[in-house]
């Protein structure tokens, strides 16, 4: 019994990054609201971080600030050798995706409104009718005759 | 479609979980990524060598320097971007 | 890391995920991804990576949103799924 | 405008708290060196702050505070003091962004310092800078809003 809890607390962090991210990637896949996914990919690049930040984790550690730097802090320099810290490298890391996802949700909305003034919807369904309506030659059947054009040759 | 989603997203979940068995343990001091040399060196010597007690600032802006002018100028191009794709040309 | 707490929010974790996809209205959807953002920099402070959690409290929980909420001003508000 | 923007209440916590908001992004991004923060956050909360003003206040307000041009100029500024930081590290002999190569004050670790605040504030420029920008961008244009209302 002391086995499965072990592996419970060694792991429960993984398998709530798994769960986050495979709720993003499901809404990314399945939900047709353009926004929807965009929330989806939010989530799923949340999940990742989290990850990240799991692995840079120690037990008994603190944050990555050094302790008893500066003469105020005197009485704590003393007790600086035996302080762990815990790893900084996933946190910088993580810290420039942070603002470059912000970049891309930022993006992906301006494309957004761009395709709503367009096509006057949201839905992936409609937009790609109007479009098939607007380019035939976009159409499934004339793609797939020039990929039989393309293979005759 | 929802379906297929659903049987896709089972599938990776599981296929991930089961690789996380060869992870770290959470807050495992022996993980490998912590005792690597290099995490050490910047534990030891940012302090001594930037003279910034923040670790992940000295990390940020100069160990990686480049690597966050890149990122400032992903930033700058994303605000750009956003320009183009939306403002109205001033007649 | 105090393991009850970090437990605890985890699930909350979950549940605002899976709420944030499910609810039909676009609004409430945004809002809830809000508060997911605000509990995910609760559990990076938590577990000691205080810049991490700093950042993601200003950026997710509010720059984000904002940005969201401006573009559904702009189009429309319900979601058929 | 809105029944919220009316509100007497929001309007002045909102007058008195901005300047409030923008110091605290100022200690931010200064004490990013010794504790948590930096100019990325420190940024985002400035740009916040005038983001907070012009919701309530309306877009054209907002817009006498950061004017489009003003935003533009800040935008490239921060990149341009973070890039001309490194180049100056080359002109005295080190690497790009080799702070410590610069010959200014006796000790080097204390000359890194400084250039990392410097870069810091070159960051939180550009990020405050494009998150203004963004919001301007991505809300909707005022006269739309009228219109709908009529």
């Amino acid at each position: 019994m002391s086995g499965v809890i072990d592996i419970v607390y060694a792991e429960y962090n993984y398998w709530i990054y798994v769960t986050l991210m495979m709720i993003g990637f499901y809404a990314m896949i399945a939900k047709k609201n353009l926004i929807k996914k965009v929330i989806g990919a939010n989530i799923f690049q949340t999940a990742i971080f989290l990850f990240y930040v799991s692995l840079a984790d120690i037990t008994d550690g603190t944050a990555p600030i050094i302790v008893g730097h500066g003469a105020e802090h005197a009485e704590h320099v003393e007790h600086a050798a035996d302080v762990i810290y815990t790893n900084p490298v996933p946190h910088c890391l993580i810290l420039t995706a942070i603002v470059v996802a912000v970049s891309t949700t930022a993006v992906a909305l301006a494309l957004i409104i761009r395709i709503y003034n367009e096509y006057g919807s949201l839905d992936e369904d409609v937009i790609l009718a109007a479009r098939r309506e607007l380019q035939p030659e976009f159409s499934e059947h004339a793609r797939q005759k020039g990929v039989a054009e393309v293979s005759e040759q | 479609m929802k379906t297929l989603a659903l049987f896709v997203v089972v599938i990776t979940g599981a296929m991930l979980i089961y690789a996380g068995h060869d992870l770290p343990a959470f807050g495992d001091i022996n993980s490998p990524a912590y005792q690597a040399p290099m995490t050490q060196y910047f534990i030891e010597k940012s302090l001594p060598e930037s003279g910034v007690p923040n670790i992940v600032t000295a990390l940020l802006a100069s160990y990686r320097g480049y690597d966050t002018l890149g990122e400032t100028a992903v930033i700058f191009t994303a605000g750009m971007a956003v320009m183009l794709l939306l403002r109205r040309r001033e007649t | 890391m105090i393991w009850i707490l970090d437990i605890t929010m985890l699930f909350f974790l979950v549940i605002c995920a899976i709420a944030a996809i499910s609810i039909k209205d676009l609004l409430s959807a945004i809002i809830i991804l809000s508060a997911y953002s605000l509990i995910m920099a609760i559990v990076w402070v938590e577990m000691h990576s205080v810049d991490v959690g700093f950042t993601e409290a200003a950026v997710g929980a509010g720059i984000t949103t904002v940005l969201f909420i401006a573009t559904l001003a702009r189009t429309e508000g319900r979601s058929e799924d | 405008m809105s029944k919220i923007q009316e509100s007497v209440i929001i309007r002045t916590v909102v007058r008195i708290m901005v300047p409030f908001i923008e110091l605290f992004a100022l200690y931010v991004i200064m004490h990013g060196a010794s504790g948590p923060g930096g100019g990325f956050q420190g940024g985002v909360i400035f740009g916040a702050a005038i983001i907070l003003y012009a919701m309530i206040y309306g877009i054209a307000e907002g817009k006498k505070k950061m004017s489009d041009s003003l935003d533009r100029i800040l935008a490239s500024a921060g990149l341009t003091i973070y890039a001309a930081t490194g180049l100056a590290c080359i002109v005295f002999g080190g690497m790009f962004l080799q702070y410590n190569a610069v010959p200014l004050l006796s000790d080097p670790a204390l000359v890194s310092k400084y250039l990392i605040d410097l870069v810091e504030i070159g960051i939180g420029i550009t990020v405050l800078a494009v998150m203004i920008s963004l919001f301007f961008d991505v809300s909707p244009p005022e006269s739309d809003v009228e219109e709908a209302k009529e």
